[in-house]
């Protein structure tokens, strides 16, 4: 085996397992994307708002005595009951009053409900760091041992954070495609007035979006607060996840887990082998964006998005 | 029939065996014809047969896949919309393609805008020559709306105007930009009788006083029949006749594919 | 009755085509300046100028270079604190390594350097649209970010990668004090705006209108995207750098990269949205509520007497900022430009309400 | 789906629209107080200009018009018997009205099937009745069933309009408000469509209230009609009578006095007649 | 009434309010509290606004004040936001009888503003252990204070420990040093002593940046897995420290090899890793705990009377000593000034004098409950440093080690580095060096 393919596949794994923690964040966007033409900035808050609720009621659960177990299985009710919570209030307090309004106001108002949910999220369960144990090993594993030396790094956690994200996808590939309502959300993405004019309610709608997208974004701070703790900074890889999605495409949810990995792997791979050597590091931050960027020139709708086709 | 002051003149445009095809959907297939000088040639067609997709070949907007066009004897194999625009074509659309966001006015000057010339500099600086030509080009706008009637909603965003009036808006604008060759996308649609009237009015005058040439697809078959000098009729992609309206009108081709019954 | 232009008749175009057609409204703008020019100055104080005057009109011109590109051509950006920093750390390597040149056209010249930037990132405009734009623009603000954090050259190899302005001789005229500061800020953001407002009512602002509203029609009718989109993206960029040269020389004095960060891109988005897309007023009254508002929600608690803790305090800001935001957004989409014009339409018929 | 004989106007009116007035984005007056009525069974036609407000009105009784910020001021809608002006769009579908928007407006990644079953998005009485329907609006619409894999936006105009309608039947509705079936249309297609409606009216009792420009031929198939202008209702009568008008024939029909007169010879612009003084 | 008062009252459209609300400051002596209490760095900035505002309520609970001249002091949230911090300064520094005493922004981007402010406004800018290292000359920065050590000195000390615990500077050869550190103003000023050590002494300096906030650096740990360096160096702030810390353990990086700056050594930078954080070293500016003299006081006078900032068992807490050390030498510089000039309202430019001659005895020290928290300070024209001493602390999974003696930076090495960069400095700003000399 060449010295270098060791260290190679641990950043090329290393980087493919991060990105696929990017698309937990890219799915949340994704669904609401694609059933609202709402390019939601709050998802990132969203995954904050979801891992601070759920971080402390399971403390506020065990500090009464419920045992550890339990009080993650309640705190997770308590916290999936508080997203779709969220997105009855964002149905009713933003997208209604802001039907047919343009998407760059829609787009504001996100940034709008993402303020709100910072100061909101904070006052309430407060701005400290906080630990998240909710059973998921963390252990570094060492594969391959026999082939390379000191073998190939892989976290637990980045694989059952992997394993996560693929059965989500699955679960909204099947729901997407296989339901009425899952039809009606792609009639909803289609045509707005159509699909109130074969009486699809739009409320309705919405709110099953970003309850859904609410579920996603408690999943992902799950997974991010285990990993990172949970505090303010986790709202922050919302900005990770936008250059996964405009590679994977706007609308696609395959393509936001494809354009994850492609982003992880890139990123980590320019940073080790580029970045570091070259430039004294710190240029995955734009790399990703970049390698967005350049395929975008190439593919302006992503790497599965619709094709636009102009017509006048 | 008013006298033309104007006769025809010699081709201004030839479509020679054009083909166009989306992702193996044929849209037009071998389509030949010309266009003359000051004539005003109508292409009629049932829905889908391709009248569009020829208008936006011969203005650029896509690129047949096969045959050429031939504009004042310059034959080009491909050519973006605005390099259209510079050699002196005009045109409107079937769905009105107008700026949404800014006045009549605003909207009419958009047409001159590549007959002006003086630079970001004196335009930033507005004193001297980029005031004087502003206010040449609003003096010719000014006329284009006069003739079309529009001098109440000048400054009303277009957005706000009713259905009619944005088509006039339409017409004014391709008409600043003083063109040769005027492609009109079904101008009349959703209009009644009495705006279409006003339409055919000025569509003729313009050919009349300006000369330009017109090329203009339109359901409405009294309006063909009545005003163009010659018609092309599509079907599917291919062009099934071609000659003055009586010639059309009579054609079997022609009634079978399109008019079906007499209504 | 005071505001109506009953009586006002033009008789030529020229004179329709003034900025403010109405009399009234150039009586207004004459009290502004005014009052900007006289009165400012012999009132306020240095908090005034230097916490909320400076950094308002700086603010408001970069808001008018981002409206030029979002508002009137089309084209979404997030990059626009890397455009100002483009501005900033221009100016400053223009007067570090050319001793003699004077402030002004270094800062001028900072701002073609960033109009150059923003041609340069505004190339994917051509083939990306909408959202996908937006997210690409974030691009030129990270690697920006980076370049000047890194490389260090363009810090002077200052080992913090922390930058100190020069003194500002603007020639001769030594602006070191708050109020010079604030006249010279207003003298350069009031020219500035002025050379917007003639861009956008003349040929090339149409041209940018154009293809912000239709760009398929804009180019059958004749324009060429590409010299639209890139223009407006210089032009954008120009201003921006304008306002990040000033930013960094006049109103910080000092700083790192992090002060041109993508917050500060966001800001300025909210500016425009909130004041109005496609108005230059709408920019100053954008950034008027952007600065005015975290100062009065950090004041109101203090001197109604109401205990919070700034904790709460800044909780409470970000989520009655956020409230207002899309309370704004509900109530008047277009913003304040478009109130403020609702307004006058209201004005001008009052007392008759039809 | 029961097919029914077309029931006489006399029965009570379907739908009774009385003096609505519509404002949009609040300051906009769209409509001045509109009123009509559709009997049970009955096709009803709205004519006017562009402009004149037919789709406003048809939005006001389906109530799409909140989404587009209008409002309905003044005056009532009853659908059967019962007023309507605070129901959702949903709620009317269910019970049995629905509008087919002007310009088709299909899903364009859906496929037609998809489509069509979107239409049954409200209906509760189980998978194998709405199968049923569909294989019925398959029969209505053969052209549909050859393309029922077809993505919706990749097919013609006339199919698309076909596939709105069908759509709509799908919902197994009493009353469609069809919006411009005409529109963009060859005249063949035209008349095709029109042909369905008639049979859907005749076969399946349903009650149409159609928009139309197209004068000619919505007062070809329609029992009674009612022309708009500037928001306001400015004619009514039954189909023949309106077809008979003279100044309906002269400004929506395009025959005058004298016969139809050509448009080359149009010299003039004509000062719009006022229809009332 | 001051103009400002007015204007801003009126801005905040409560000028009713805010004139009864104002004159209460009239004599009193005014501190301005830049904190953040919100936002990525509120874990860490939290404790230290804490420590910082319950000793002035200390002060003004038990003593009543300075001397008898009441304390005022108002919070401002800066969000660790240069724009908002310098926003706060213009706010704060005119409030009060006699403006601002002095400033402590903690943040290095703040005080690189404010230190082109703070001359022309006349406020002295206290920067304990942090800000510009050169600024600890403060002929040239007169209005600097880095009190207790600079950055240079921390990695000065770091470097110290390690040819210690090697054997000699002799050994460090050939070694590997990584630095992780923040991307920012901060997290480079160590740079220059570190590379400027590794030419004399031999070691490979490798510098590894970390982008804001900090939470994503598994290509830093992977870089440091392959290159495997004999010590790693952490220069982070708010979730960096934690992040690097769980990663070091991911990558299996002995976290005994580690040590992080005196801000990257706070329990909130090693609790969210667990047991992963056992045996992380950092630099220790004063030790943690709640047992000091100090600490009974503030107990007794201010928890006690329900007026603490922060919950009973917070206090003692590494930030929140470090922010009751800030206060207290803010307080003492007012103090110093007013042995001078009387017993009443300082001025931010009679502060600067009282600090620049602040002499902190041990026996003064002991007075003011310090003892074993702060070493002797003594300040002068020249050195506004004063001291700068540290020791390593170890973490054993629940609570930071003593793990070496004081070690005191070598100010023979660092002291001529700082002088020429402060020159470099002057010079780029026309500042005239004061001659210490002839300063009173």
């Amino acid at each position: 085996m060449p010295e270098f393919l060791g260290p190679f596949l641990e950043v090329l794994i290393g980087g493919l397992l991060a990105g696929i923690l990017y698309s937990l964040v890219a799915l949340g966007f994704v669904l609401i994307f694609k059933a609202s033409g709402v390019f939601n900035f709050a998802q990132g808050a969203m995954v904050l708002f979801a891992a601070l609720a759920l971080v402390r009621s399971i403390e506020v659960l065990q500090s009464w005595g419920v045992n550890a177990g339990l009080a993650i299985v309640i705190g997770f009710l308590f916290s999936g009951a508080l997203m779709v919570a969220l997105a009855f209030a964002v149905e009713r307090m933003v997208l209604r009053p802001l039907v047919n309004q343009e998407g760059i106001i829609l787009f504001m108002a996100t940034i709008g409900i993402t303020f709100f949910i910072d100061g909101f999220g904070q006052q309430i369960f407060g701005s400290d760091a906080y630990q998240l144990d909710i059973g998921i090993p963390k252990e570094s594993i060492f594969l391959l041992e026999g082939v390379f030396e000191g073998g190939i790094l892989v976290n637990e956690l980045d694989l059952w954070a992997g394993a996560t994200a693929g059965l989500l996808v699955l679960g909204l590939a099947l729901f997407f495609q296989k339901t009425r309502i899952g039809r009606a959300l792609r009639a909803v993405a289609d045509d707005h007035q159509a699909a109130q004019s074969v009486g699809i309610p739009l409320n309705h709608i919405w709110v099953i979006v970003w309850a859904v997208a609410g579920i996603v974004a408690l999943v992902a701070g799950t997974i991010w607060g285990s990993k990172l703790g949970v505090q303010f900074s986790i709202a922050q890889i919302a900005l990770k996840a936008l250059p996964v999605l405009i590679l994977g495409g706007f609308t696609s949810v395959p393509g936001a887990i494809i354009g994850g990995l492609i982003i992880g792997a890139g990123e980590k791979l320019a940073e080790v082998y580029i970045g570091l050597p070259y430039f004294d590091g710190g240029i995955e931050n734009w790399f990703a964006y970049m390698l967005a960027l350049v395929f975008l020139l190439i593919r302006p709708q992503g790497l599965f998005g619709e094709r636009i086709i102009e017509r006048i | 029939m008013s006298a033309r002051r104007r006769p025809i003149g010699d081709t201004l445009l030839v479509v020679d065996g054009v083909s166009l095809s989306f992702g193996g959907v044929k849209a037009l297939t071998d389509v030949s014809f010309d266009i003359r000088e000051h004539e005003i040639l109508a292409i009629i067609g049932p829905n889908g047969a391709g009248k569009s997709s020829m208008l936006n070949c011969i203005n650029g907007f896509y690129h047949p896949s096969a045959g050429a066009i031939t504009f004042r004897g310059v034959k080009r194999a491909q050519m973006r919309p605005h390099e259209a625009a510079m050699q002196g074509i005009a045109r409107t659309f079937q769905n009105i393609a107008l700026f949404k966001g800014m006045s009549t006015l605003d909207n009419i000057m958009t047409g001159r805008l590549l007959k002006m010339k003086v630079g970001l500099a004196g335009q930033a600086v507005h004193l001297g020559p980029a005031r004087a030509e502003e206010l040449a080009h609003r003096a010719f706008c000014e006329r284009i709306i006069d003739f079309l009637e529009i001098q109440a909603v000048r400054k009303t965003p277009v957005g706000r105007l009713p259905y009619g009036l944005q088509k006039r808006v339409e017409l004014g604008r391709a008409l600043a930009a003083e063109p040769t060759l005027l492609l009109l996308d079904e101008p009349m649609a959703g209009m009644n009788l009495e705006e279409k009237q006003d339409m055919c009015r000025f569509i003729l005058d313009v050919n009349d006083e300006f000369g330009t040439t017109i090329c203009l697809i339109e359901h409405d078959m009294g309006v063909v029949m009545d005003i163009s000098d010659r018609v092309v009729v599509l079907e599917y992609g291919r062009k099934i006749a071609e000659g003055t309206p009586d010639v059309v009108r009579a054609n079997q081709a022609v009634i079978d594919a399109y008019l079906g019954v007499a209504h | 009755m005071l505001y109506r232009e009953a009586g006002q008749y033009k008789t030529s175009y020229a004179e329709d085509q003034q900025i403010f057609p109405i009399r009234q409204d150039r009586i207004a703008v004459a009290l502004i300046v005014a009052v900007a020019l006289v009165a400012v100055p012999l009132l306020a104080s240095d908090y005034l100028y230097t916490a909320i005057l400076i950094p308002f009109l700086i603010l408001s011109l970069a808001a008018i270079g981002l409206n030029i590109l979002v508002g009137y051509c089309g084209q979404i950006s997030l990059g626009t604190g890397g455009f100002m920093a483009v501005g900033a750390y221009a100016a400053y390597n223009l007067c570090l390594r050319i001793e003699w040149l004077p402030l002004p056209i270094a800062i001028l010249l900072a701002g073609l350097i960033a109009a150059l930037a923003g041609i340069l990132f505004g190339i994917p405009s051509l083939r990306i649209k909408g959202f996908y734009l937006a997210v690409a623009t974030l691009a030129a603000q990270f690697f920006i970010d980076w370049l000047f954090a890194r490389i260090g050259w363009f810090t002077n190899y200052t080992p913090s990668g922390s930058i100190v302005a020069p003194q500002l001789n603007v020639f001769g005229w030594i602006v070191d004090t708050p109020m010079e500061k604030y006249l010279f800020t207003l003298i350069v953001v009031a020219l500035f705006a002025l050379v917007a407002k003639n861009l956008v009512r003349g040929r090339i602002g149409r041209t940018w209108m154009a293809i912000r509203d239709m760009d398929i029609a804009a180019e059958i009718i004749g324009i060429r995207p590409l010299t639209a989109k890139l223009s407006a993206f210089a032009v954008s960029s120009f201003f921006v750098g304008v306002a990040g040269a000033l930013w960094g020389f006049v109103h910080l004095g000092s700083w790192e990269p992090l002060a041109f960060g993508i917050n500060r891109s966001f800001q300025l988005l909210f500016m425009i949205i909130i004041g109005g897309l496609g108005s230059i007023l709408g920019c100053f009254l954008g950034a008027a509520f952007i600065m005015i508002v975290p100062l009065v929600l950090n004041q109101v608690p203090t001197a109604l007497g109401i205990p919070l803790s700034t904790a709460s305090i800044s909780h409470m800001e970000a989520m009655i900022f956020g409230v207002m935001i899309v309370f704004f957004l509900i109530v008047e989409p277009h913003g304040f430009a478009r109130l403020w014009s609702l307004a006058k339409e209201k004005l001008r018929i009052w007392p008759f309400p039809h | 789906m029961v097919a029914m004989q077309a029931v006489p106007q006399a029965a009570a009116p379907l739908l009774a629209v009385n003096g609505i007035e519509v404002i949009y984005n609040h300051v906009i007056l769209v409509l001045k107080g509109v009123s009509l009525t559709v009997p049970e069974g009955g096709v009803v036609a709205v004519l006017g200009a562009n402009g004149a407000g037919k789709t406003t009105t048809l939005k006001a009784i389906s109530r799409l018009l909140k989404a587009e910020r209008g409002e309905v001021t003044k005056g009532s809608v009853e659908y059967r018997g019962e007023r309507i002006e605070a129901a959702s769009p949903s709620d009317l579908v269910r019970r049995g009205l629905i509008q087919v928007m002007e310009g088709r407006h299909c899903f364009g990644h859906l496929t037609i099937e998809e489509n069509l079953l979107t239409g049954a998005y409200t209906r509760r009485d189980g998978q194998g009745q709405v199968a049923a329907d569909l294989d019925k609006v398959y029969a209505y619409f053969p052209r549909l069933k050859e393309r029922r894999r077809a993505q919706a936006g990749y097919t013609s105009g006339g199919e698309q309009q076909m596939c709105a309608i069908g759509r709509a039947l799908m919902s197994n509705p009493r009353m469609i408000l069809l919006d411009e079936p005409s529109m963009g249309l060859a005249p063949q297609l035209v008349e095709e469509i029109f042909e369905i409606v008639h049979r859907l009216n005749r076969e399946a009792g349903v009650s149409f209230l159609v928009a139309e420009q197209n004068t000619n031929m919505a007062l070809r198939y329609a029992s009674f009609g009612y022309i708009l202008e500037n928001g306001r209702i400015v004619m009514d009568g039954p189909a023949d009578s309106l077809r008979e008008n003279s100044d309906v024939k002269e400004f929506y029909l395009g025959l005058g006095e004298g016969g139809r007169q050509s448009f080359r010879d149009v010299k003039h612009y004509r000062r719009r007649k006022r229809w009332l003084a | 009434m001051s103009r400002f008062n007015w204007y801003v009252s009126a801005a905040a459209a409560a000028a009713m309010l805010a004139g009864t609300a104002l004159p209460a400051f009239a004599q009193e002596q005014f501190i301005p509290v830049l904190s953040y209490r919100s936002g990525a760095y509120a874990p860490n900035g939290i404790p230290f606004a804490n420590g910082f505002t319950d000793y002035l309520k200390l002060i003004q609970e038990r003593d009543g004040g300075v001397n008898g001249v009441k304390l005022a002091f108002e919070e401002c949230e800066t969000g660790y936001a240069t724009d908002r911090g310098v926003e706060c300064y213009e706010r704060l520094k005119a409030k009060g009888a006699t403006g601002a005493s002095a400033v402590s922004p903690l943040s290095t981007g703040i005080t690189f503003a404010l230190t082109e402010k703070v001359p022309g406004d006349k406020i002295p800018l206290i920067t304990m252990g942090y800000g510009r290292s050169e600024s600890s000359v403060g002929s040239v920065f007169t209005w600097n204070f880095p009190i207790l050590g600079t950055y240079w000195s921390a990695a000065d000390i770091l470097l110290q420990h390690i040819a210690q615990i090697s054997g000699g500077t002799a050994k460090l050869k050939g070694k590997k040093i990584a630095l992780v550190y923040h991307d920012s103003p901060y997290g480079k000023e160590p740079i220059p002593v570190l590379e400027d050590r590794a030419k004399s002494w031999g070691y490979k300096f490798q510098a590894i940046p970390v982008t804001h906030p900090g939470v994503e650096q598994k290509s830093a740990w992977l870089q440091i897995r392959q290159s495997r360096p004999d010590f790693v160096f952490l220069w982070g702030w708010g979730v960096m420290n934690s992040t690097s810390v769980k990663e070091a353990a991911a990558v299996n990086y002995p976290r005994d090899k580690m040590y992080g700056v005196w801000w990257s050594g706070a329990e909130p930078d090693v609790t969210p890793a667990g047991d992963g954080a056992k045996g992380y070293n950092a630099l220790a500016l004063h030790p943690p705990g709640s047992d000091f003299v100090v600490h009974r006081e503030v107990f007794k006078h201010v928890y006690d009377k329900g007026k603490g900032s922060a919950k009973k068992e917070e206090v003692g807490e590494v930030l929140y000593n470090r922010g009751l050390i800030n206060a207290m030498l803010t307080v003492e510089g007012i103090r110093t000034a007013m042995a001078k000039h009387g017993n009443k309202p300082m001025t931010g430019e009679q502060v600067r004098w009282g600090l620049e001659n602040l002499d902190l005895t041990p026996a003064k020290i002991a007075a003011l409950g310090f003892e074993g928290l702060v070493p002797a300070v003594k300040l002068s024209c020249a050195d506004h440093e004063g001291v700068a001493r540290a020791y390593i602390q170890q973490w054993d999974g629940k609570k930071w080690v003593k793990k070496s003696d004081w070690i005191a930076a070598d100010q023979s090495y660092l002291r001529p580095m700082m002088e020429a960069a402060a020159k470099k400095y002057g010079q780029g700003k026309n500042i005239q060096p004061r001659d210490c000399g002839k300063q009173s």
